[in-house]
């Protein structure tokens, strides 16, 4: 008997159509990305840092010391994982089912992410490409910096429903249109 | 009611004309006016009625200190009680009520109690009431609550958004005045993330009732053209509308941005109002200063108010508080409204001047004609429901003058408020005769008025410069500021009064609650006479104005009385909030459903597809139980749901329990630090239960823990303490024992978890799985990764909650539903159904299992007959140590055993506690409690789990199971708590 | 405070991404311990009013541990180090001085 | 001076001039046969028993701030006696009976107002809890009702019932639990035991205890000189481990602040006390109309009586979540307290390891209730040198001996009880 299993993404129950054509500030949610939580063993921090640094077709997002996202768009999760078990000293898992990826950008991001975040995102003190782990609309998560007007968030899987509607109200005011990417 | 609105000036805009009502009537005012400014440009002096006297009254401000003007805005679910009629900004269609007082404003039944008044001094509830004793609740009690409170709130769902942000910067400048607006502007100018917050709807502070000209331009205009300015800057963030309400620890300040509070129907899109937590490097205070009420008889009629309301009111609103002014002053600034009111064509009947020698400087401004009387006093006034004149008193004469307003100037005192929230108090300066904000550090400076600069041309300086030394002291290089040329400015110096002598009729310092002279000295004489105590036994300062205008007078009072100077009385406490803020504002989205996040399951649609009913489980929705046609109670789907498990299969979503992933070269090492039980010898492939305690001996959560590989484990906790135990861990991990090689993380939402249970879940499983999961291949506790046929991959682990043979089945979060859907589909035939929480329950007790229900915070492991899990051979595990204690090895503690009713249909609920058969129900002779219970399907009968005192020693007696509470005792034998296959035999088949 | 503390590895944070287990001074004793050094550890505090050093749990951050060294008066922070850098001020070469400001450097 | 109601009407005539002052402001003596440290509702109310019931007189209450500025004089009033455990339910009982005669008993009025606890719940487990609560205050012969989600909904139409993200399925009710005027108390008491000869004494800052060779306690220093006594009694809470220190003592205590919160007046609108089961909100509104309210401890230790914004923020969530109508109503103060939080939630009336020291603490968010009663039981145990009944579990050697009373199952972190 060969089954195949249709994945599902938590907010396909929020994201009702696709915005034919987006807004200035708009929030895109990934259908698949691959994600993976890397944990350094004592000694060895730096060299998985660094380790993450060097890999293609990934980017790292920061949650504590020595412990870390890498997300990307490019592979599976199969070849995310697979690509990471390979770095020395490295504990990693695969949390692509964990956790949802979203991106909001426009020129009112900031203005939106303020009632959600408490950290200052002035372009000063927030760089471009920093990331780091914080509470968005008051869980968990992980925000970074991609572009001059972009973030990307990191939330966890249960609780993206929530993020999402709270990041959406806060957009009201700026029009923000929200989709699968 | 003839209009009091001047023909010209003003900042007002003539063509944009506003209706609203007060209290049904309808009237007209222009864009910029508040309730009041429109109010009084109607004529309408009577705004509203005092607390405890219900005695009529006006405005005696044009701002937040307002204690009179207080009614109710809006209507139905829209409506605010308590709303200041002075910061009202009014718009089209407002609607105003006045408020505590019945049938009407004019006439007003409660006004009786001022004729009481002598019974009801300060305090005087305390002395009565108390005969007899049982009238308090039925008599006394009812008559005060009636007598309670101002406004009324309607207590409905409120139909608007409120929102919450924050914002970050180098400078705040909390006012925009003169001295606000000098200081964000050099601050923005050196280049400074400068908010600047004001409360009102327009940016200028007293530049908008200025007569003065400021570098060549009108005040008012001089203002605008540093608002256009600032407005222009990327690094300027201006925010009218806002009070900053609060200063926390680390420069946190919270403000309320009163966002659409100026419009009848607000715009969906945007919140009404908007808490920011303003996380700020630098602060300056520059919240002005406010004048004082000077306190004698008759202070408190209608057309009463301070001179720089009356003067704010004609210069910025346009509008003539009265027709026929007295003007009662100790100081410049009396004689300045006095001369702006003369200029406006407001006839000014006398300017009454306490002082013997008023300077000359202050002669020059009172106009040809305008009649001073020196040395004189107001002693009396005039009038019921508005003033109609004074009794002015030079030495020794009495003079009535007729007058419908009188102006009242007793000096200024900066508006400190915010600086004094974090401890430090206010200082005494005999040179101002006022509290001076305190020193708090280069954090947060006073400036301008607020720092005890009266003068216009001082203020402007001293926000530029202090806003330079502000940036530099950040490292900003900084320009000195260039300070515009003031024209036409006043002196406002007084000399201290603090009360008219031999003045006739009652004599208020706190208008709201009505607290007069009288009550201050009465206070004093019985022995309150600490300002704390006197605000308590008076109520001074504790209305909705908080004492902004009547504390100064309080504490001057107080000290006159002690013989003693204000610097020895000092003031009360200062505490937030600046003004009142609304209950919806600080909660902003976090409200109904909202209130908290909520948690999905990955099989919740599924869970809704099956027609599941959701229990909340912490910030979790579960699936309880899943009803089918024709079931009319829970417990038919319940029942039904338990009894297919146990003769079929059923699958039960346990995603929701925490999952946390080990690795390392130390990880047995600290888990068997971590677990009461041993876990150096867990085989990889195998799983375990485990038991942790706190470090007291007491039992802290369980779950499971399986061996993956060499230096790999998976942890599940309870779904109530999965953050707790993943906190714990940390704790362990991070500071106990840092030494280990162990890292981990929680991967609770990865996971999409279900528990296939049954005597037919293998026959089930087998169909959609790959690997043999015969109980040779995989035995009963077998745990490893496995794949689904068309190639998942998953984990399996075979473990039972329910006591049947059951596998835990974990396959990645977005494909549990599809999953769940082929075991659904793969079980057809064999019966299987969706079970919920409940029927999980109802599993777990029938096979005596625990759960918080009896790891209650309070139980050991010995209590739950798990005490073979303490493997006291370790050298060390948390919560080994105090585990032997006295108290948690007693031979009388609670211990766990199973009940069952001797009447088979007798019901047992949780929460009964238990009696030995016969005996008298009392504290001292309670046996126990009943900690779960349900009816078994299995055995068609109730069956319960029960921690007794020594229960293990007394299988088989029979005890009362007492629940008075909902009136029902039965009688129950003690059991075991295992109440289906004690032998483990389905469990391992 | 603490309305903000500064996480060495998160940088400013709110009081809300945090949660405070209590003092960070008692040492677990070790297994063997007399008795009253396990009821001191588990149950008595100092309790000082003043500088204490207090666990605060970067929960809705890097989920570390941080050693908060706080005046309770005043609540002015003084440092914030991570717990599994900290040295107790007891602790001989070591005073409450070499550790303060460490993590916040 | 007795209070009357003819004596109201006979000063109201002569224009209220000739009340006498309520308490003395004595200089302390050199000597006191018995020395209270704290002038909060525990000191005075052990002065006032210890002088009326056990008939000791000699005795000064010393305060370092004004009679009644710490805890006594910032709580949100909420009085009851629905506790679970054997160790507390009978004390606060014996407490609610003497509430209930208080006014009488030392005429002042505290507006001891019986109007009713409701403990709400929102799931079966917490009904199960609190069936429990009320099932263990029925043995104890107190009363106690669980009333159904209708029930609730009859009394507190405007609790959330319809959107509300933690449903309300019924709560444990309380009848005889209500509220007292805060003030009233430590005023009633402390005017109680001045009439009786004790002296207060404010302004009077306890810095240091002076004790003999053998350890027996000599007297105090104090900001007013030294002062000496036969017995010292500590009732100092949130400051008890800076007072124990002063004899050595090291306690299972620590310090954290509390903040309480009342909105404007408004007419009568909540007329009983509604606790918030989903979260820890609770609410009552004063005679005056100010609605009273308050939720969790702000976590850290703090001796500071001034709190953070992030729990004013969530103690008002709770409160909009649980009644929308409040929204908009406006808060009008926020204060703090420092409170003993104790390491397994429940008070401690003892003697300690120094002979004719007596200690007094532990009593977290929850010892006003207590006020009578544990003046009352310190009194006894000071008096007579061994515990009143009633307090005889709270002891301090229980958590050596593995016997605390945590009536929350938190454990030994008094942040969580
Ligand atoms: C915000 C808040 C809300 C609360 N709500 C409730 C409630 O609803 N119901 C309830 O039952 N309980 C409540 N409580 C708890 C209750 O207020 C306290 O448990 C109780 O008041 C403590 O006892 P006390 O009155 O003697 O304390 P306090 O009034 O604090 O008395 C202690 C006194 O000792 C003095 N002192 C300290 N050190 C010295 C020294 N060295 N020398 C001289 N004097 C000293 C202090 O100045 C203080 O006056 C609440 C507490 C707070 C803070
Ligand atoms: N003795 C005196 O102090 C005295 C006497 C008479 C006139 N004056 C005049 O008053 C003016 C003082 O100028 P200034 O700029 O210092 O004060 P200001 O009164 O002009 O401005 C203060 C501003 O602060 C705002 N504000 C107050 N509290 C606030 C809060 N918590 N949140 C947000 N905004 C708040 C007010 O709305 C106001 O706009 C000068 O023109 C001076 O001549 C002073
Ligand atoms: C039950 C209760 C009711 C209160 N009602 C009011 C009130 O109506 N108005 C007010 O200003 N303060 C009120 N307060 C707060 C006090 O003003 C004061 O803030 C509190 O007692 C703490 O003292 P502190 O702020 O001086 O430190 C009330 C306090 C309590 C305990
Ligand atoms: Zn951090």
């Amino acid at each position: 008997m060969s089954i195949t299993y249709t994945h599902r993404h938590v907010l396909e129950d929020h994201i009702t159509g696709f915005e034919t054509r987006p807004n200035a500030n708009h929030l895109s949610v990934f259908r698949r990305p691959a994600i993976a939580y890397v944990l350094a063993h004592a000694g060895h921090e730096s060299d998985v840092d660094l380790a993450l640094d060097m890999a293609d077709g990934l980017s790292k997002r920061i949650c504590g010391p020595a412990e870390w996202l890498a997300v990307s768009q490019e592979m599976t999760p199969d070849n995310l994982m697979r690509s990471l078990t390979s770095i020395a000293g490295a504990a990693v898992l695969d949390d692509s089912d964990g956790r949802v990826l979203m991106r909001l950008d426009g020129p009112h991001a900031r203005k939106i992410l303020a009632k959600c975040v408490a950290v200052d995102l002035h372009p000063d003190a927030f760089a471009l490409d920093a990331s780091a782990p914080m509470l968005i609309a008051h869980v968990s998560g992980n925000l970074a910096r991609t572009a001059e007007d972009a973030f990307e968030l990191i939330v966890q899987r249960s609780t993206a429903g929530t993020v999402f509607e709270e990041i959406k109200e806060m957009g009201r005011e700026f029009a923000l249109t929200a989709g699968f990417a | 009611m003839t209009s009091h609105r001047l023909s010209s000036g003003g900042l007002v805009n003539r063509a944009v004309p506003l209706r609203f009502t007060f209290d049904g009537k309808p009237l007209k005012g222009f864009a910029g006016d508040t309730l009041s400014s429109a109010l009084l440009a109607n004529g309408q002096m009577l705004m509203g009625r005092s607390f405890k006297y219900h005695r009529p009254r006006g405005p005696v401000t044009a701002g937040a200190a307002e204690p009179n003007a207080l009614v109710t805005v809006g209507e139905g679910a829209r409506s605010e009680p308590n709303a200041r009629a002075t910061v009202a900004e009014l718009y089209d269609g407002m609607t105003a009520a006045s408020q505590n007082r019945w049938p009407s404003l004019a006439y007003d039944i409660g006004s009786v109690n001022s004729l009481l008044s002598p019974f009801l001094s300060a305090g005087f509830y305390y002395k009565t009431f108390m005969w007899p004793a049982s009238f308090w609740e039925k008599v006394y009690e009812p008559l005060i609550r009636r007598a309670a409170g101002l406004g009324r709130a309607v207590m409905e769902p409120d139909p608007d958004r409120y929102e919450k942000a924050w914002a970050h910067c180098d400078l705040l400048v909390i006012g925009a005045g003169p001295t606000g607006l000098m200081a964000a502007l050099n601050a923005a100018r050196a280049g400074l993330r400068v908010i600047l917050a004001d409360e009102d709807f327009q940016l200028g502070g007293q530049l908008l009732s200025e007569t003065a000209m400021v570098g060549g331009l009108l005040a008012a205009d001089f203002a605008a053209a540093i608002i256009a300015e600032l407005a222009s800057l990327a690094n300027v963030t201006l925010m009218p509308r806002t009070t900053v309400f609060g200063w926390y620890d680390d420069m946190v300040f919270g403000a309320v941005e009163k966002v659409q509070k100026h419009v009848a129907l607000p715009d969906p899109d945007l919140p009404v109002e908007r808490v920011w937590r303003i996380v700020a490097k630098r602060a300056l205070l520059a919240t002005g200063a406010e004048e004082r009420p000077l306190v004698f008889g008759g202070n408190d009629r209608p057309g009463i108010l301070t001179a720089g309301a009356a003067r704010t009111y004609l210069n910025r609103y346009g509008v003539g508080v009265g027709r026929k002014v007295a003007v009662f002053t100790n100081g410049g600034s009396g004689y300045r409204t006095a001369a702006d009111l003369t200029a406006a064509g407001v006839e000014v009947t006398a300017i009454i001047d306490p002082r013997k020698d008023a300077g000359p400087g202050q002669a020059d401004l009172a106009r040809e004609g305008l009649r001073i009387l020196s040395g004189a006093s107001v002693t009396a006034t005039r009038g019921r429901l508005g003033l109609t004149g004074l009794v002015a008193e030079r030495s020794g004469h009495e003079e009535v003058i007729d007058c419908d307003a009188l102006l009242m100037s007793g000096g200024w005192s900066p508006i400190v408020h915010l600086l004094c929230q974090r401890g430090a108090k206010p200082v005494w300066s005999e040179a101002h005769q006022a509290f001076l904000p305190p020193d708090v550090g280069s954090g947060f400076v006073a400036a301008g008025a607020a720092a005890g600069l009266d003068r216009l041309s001082a203020c402007l300086r001293d926000g530029a410069e202090k806003a330079v030394a502000l940036a530099r002291n950040l490292g900003f290089a900084a320009y000195d500021a260039d300070i515009p040329e003031v024209e036409g400015e006043y002196d406002p110096a007084f000399a201290p009064l603090w009360y008219v002598q031999g003045s006739k009729g009652k004599a208020f310092v706190d208008f709201q609650n009505d607290v007069t002279v009288a009550d201050l000295s009465l206070s004093q004489r019985e022995a309150f006479g600490h300002i704390e105590h006197t605000k308590r036994y008076t109520t001074a300062g504790m209305a909705t104005d908080q004492g902004k205008l009547g504390n100064i007078n309080t504490v001057g009072l107080v000290a006159g009385m002690r013989g003693v100077s204000p610097a020895v009385v000092g003031t009360t406490t200062f505490r937030p909030f600046y003004t009142p803020v609304s209950f919806g504002a600080l909660a902003g989205t976090a409200r109904a459903e909202q209130s908290r996040p909520t948690r999905r399951s990955p099989l919740h649609g599924w869970a809704a597809r099956h027609g599941a009913i959701f229990v909340e489980a912490g910030l979790w929705h579960r699936s309880a139980w899943f009803p089918r046609l024709g079931e009319k109670t829970w417990r038919e789907a319940v029942d039904r749901e338990v009894l297919t498990v146990r003769e079929n299969a059923g699958l039960c979503d346990v995603s929701t329990l925490g999952k946390i992933e080990i690795f390392g070269t130390q990880a047995a090492e600290f888990l068997n630090r971590v677990y009461s039980n041993a876990f150096l010898n867990l085989p990889i492939g195998k799983a375990r239960y485990g038991l942790m305690l706190r470090e007291d001996g007491i039992v802290f959560d369980d779950g499971t823990v399986s061996r993956l590989s060499e230096n790999h484990y998976v942890m599940t906790t309870t779904t109530a303490y999965a953050a707790e135990v993943m906190a714990h861990l940390d704790y362990c991990a991070q500071v106990l024992f840092a030494d280990l090689d162990v890292r981990f993380a929680s991967t609770t939402d990865q996971w999409a978890q279900m528990s296939l249970a049954g005597p037919k879940a293998r026959i089930i499983l087998q169909r959609l799985v790959e690997d043999d999961l015969s109980d040779a291949a995989f035995p009963f506790l077998a745990a490893r990764a496995i794949t689904l046929k068309g190639g998942l991959a998953a984990r399996l682990f075979r473990i039972s909650f329910s006591g049947e043979l059951a596998y835990e089945l974990a396959v990645p979060a977005g494909y549990g539903e599809a999953v769940a859907d082929h075991l659904m589909e793969a079980g057809r035939e064999d019966g299987i159904c969706a079970y919920g929480v409940e029927a999980l329950n109802v599993l777990r007790i029938e096979k005596g299992h625990v759960t918080h229900s009896e790891l209650d915070g309070r139980t050991t492991a010995d209590d739950v007959g798990l005490g073979r899990m303490m493997a006291m051979q370790k050298p060390d595990f948390i919560g080994k140590r105090l585990s032997t204690r006295f108290g948690l090895t007693a031979a009388d503690r609670l211990q766990m055993v199973g009940l069952k009713p001797v009447e088979p249909d007798a019901e047992i609920k949780a929460g009964a506690h238990i009696l030995k058969e016969n005996a008298k129900p009392s504290t001292t002779n309670d046996q126990g409690f009943v900690s779960s219970a349900c009816y078994s399907p299995t055995l068609g009968r109730y069956i319960a789990l029960a921690l007794l005192k020594s229960g293990r020693e007394r299988l088989g007696e029979k005890v009362l199971v007492w629940d008075r509470l909902r009136e029902s005792e039965v009688l129950a034998e003690v059991c075991s708590p295992v109440f289906v296959d004690p032998d483990n035999l389905k469990l391992q088949a | 405070m603490a309305s903000l503390i500064t996480c060495p590895h998160c940088g400013v944070r709110p009081k809300e991404e945090f949660t405070v287990r209590g003092d960070a001074l008692p040492q677990r004793p070790a297994s063997h311990a007399p008795d009253e050094a396990w009821h001191a550890y588990v149950y008595l505090r100092d309790n000082v009013k003043g500088v204490i050093f207090e666990h605060w749990h970067h929960v809705g951050g890097c989920r570390r541990f941080l050693v908060v060294e706080r005046d309770n008066v005043s609540h002015a922070v003084l440092s914030v180090t991570d717990a599994a850098l900290f040295r107790r001020p007891d602790v001989p070469g070591e005073d409450a001085q070499a550790s303060a400001g460490k993590g916040l450097a | 001076m007795r209070y009357s109601a003819l004596d109201i009407v006979r000063h109201a005539f002569s224009g209220n001039r000739h009340w006498k002052p309520v308490w003395r402001e004595p200089q302390p003596k050199a000597h006191y046969d018995v020395i209270i440290v704290g002038g909060g509702g525990h000191g005075l109310s052990t002065a006032y028993y210890l002088a009326k019931e056990f008939g000791i007189t000699n005795i000064a209450v010393l305060e370092k701030g004004y009679i009644g500025s710490g805890n006594v004089g910032r709580n949100t009033t909420i009085i009851r006696s629905n506790y679970l455990l054997e160790g507390n339910e009978p004390f606060y009982e014996f407490s609610m009976k003497l509430w209930e005669g208080l006014e009488q008993d030392f005429n002042y009025n505290a507006m001891v107002s019986q109007r009713g606890v409701i403990n709400l719940f929102h799931s079966d487990g917490q009904r199960d809890a609190y069936a429990r609560r009320g099932n263990a205050m029925m043995m104890h012969g107190v009363d106690a009702e669980l009333l159904d989600r209708d029930a609730v909904k009859k009394s507190m139409p405007y609790l959330n019932f319809d959107h509300a993200r933690f449903p309300i399925m019924g709560g444990l009710l309380q009848k005889r639990g209500g509220t007292a005027r805060h003030d009233a108390v430590a005023w009633g008491y402390a005017r109680g035991a001045d009439q009786r000869g004790v002296d207060l004494i404010q302004h009077c800052e306890v810095s240091g205890i002076r004790r003999d060779e053998t350890g027996r306690v000599l007297g105090v220093e104090t900001s007013k000189g030294f002062i000496g006594c036969n017995k010292l009694a500590l009732a100092t809470a949130g400051h008890t481990s800076v007072t124990g220190q002063m004899a050595g003592l090291r306690l299972p205590i620590e310090t954290h602040v509390l903040q309480a919160f009342v909105s404007e007046g408004l007419k009568p609108v909540i007329h009983n006390v509604i606790t918030y089961g989903a979260g820890h909100f609770y609410i009552s509104q004063s005679d005056k109309g100010g609605l009273v309210f308050g939720a969790d401890i702000d976590y850290y230790s703090s001796y500071a009586q001034r709190g953070n914004l992030a729990m004013v923020e969530s103690t008002i969530e709770e409160g909009v979540s649980l009644i929308p109508g409040l929204s908009r109503v406006k808060v009008l103060r926020a204060w703090g307290g420092v409170m003993d939080m104790s390491m397994d939630g429940s008070p401690i009336i003892d003697k300690t390891p120094i002979d004719n020291l007596y200690l007094n603490c532990g009593w977290c968010y929850g010892g006003f209730k207590a006020t009578p009663a544990s003046g009352f039981c310190f009194a006894h145990l000071i008096a007579r040198d061994e515990p009143h009944y009633t307090a005889r579990f709270l002891r301090l050697d229980r958590f050596e001996r593995g016997l605390a009373i945590d009536e929350g199952g938190k454990g030994p972190q008094p942040n969580l009880h």
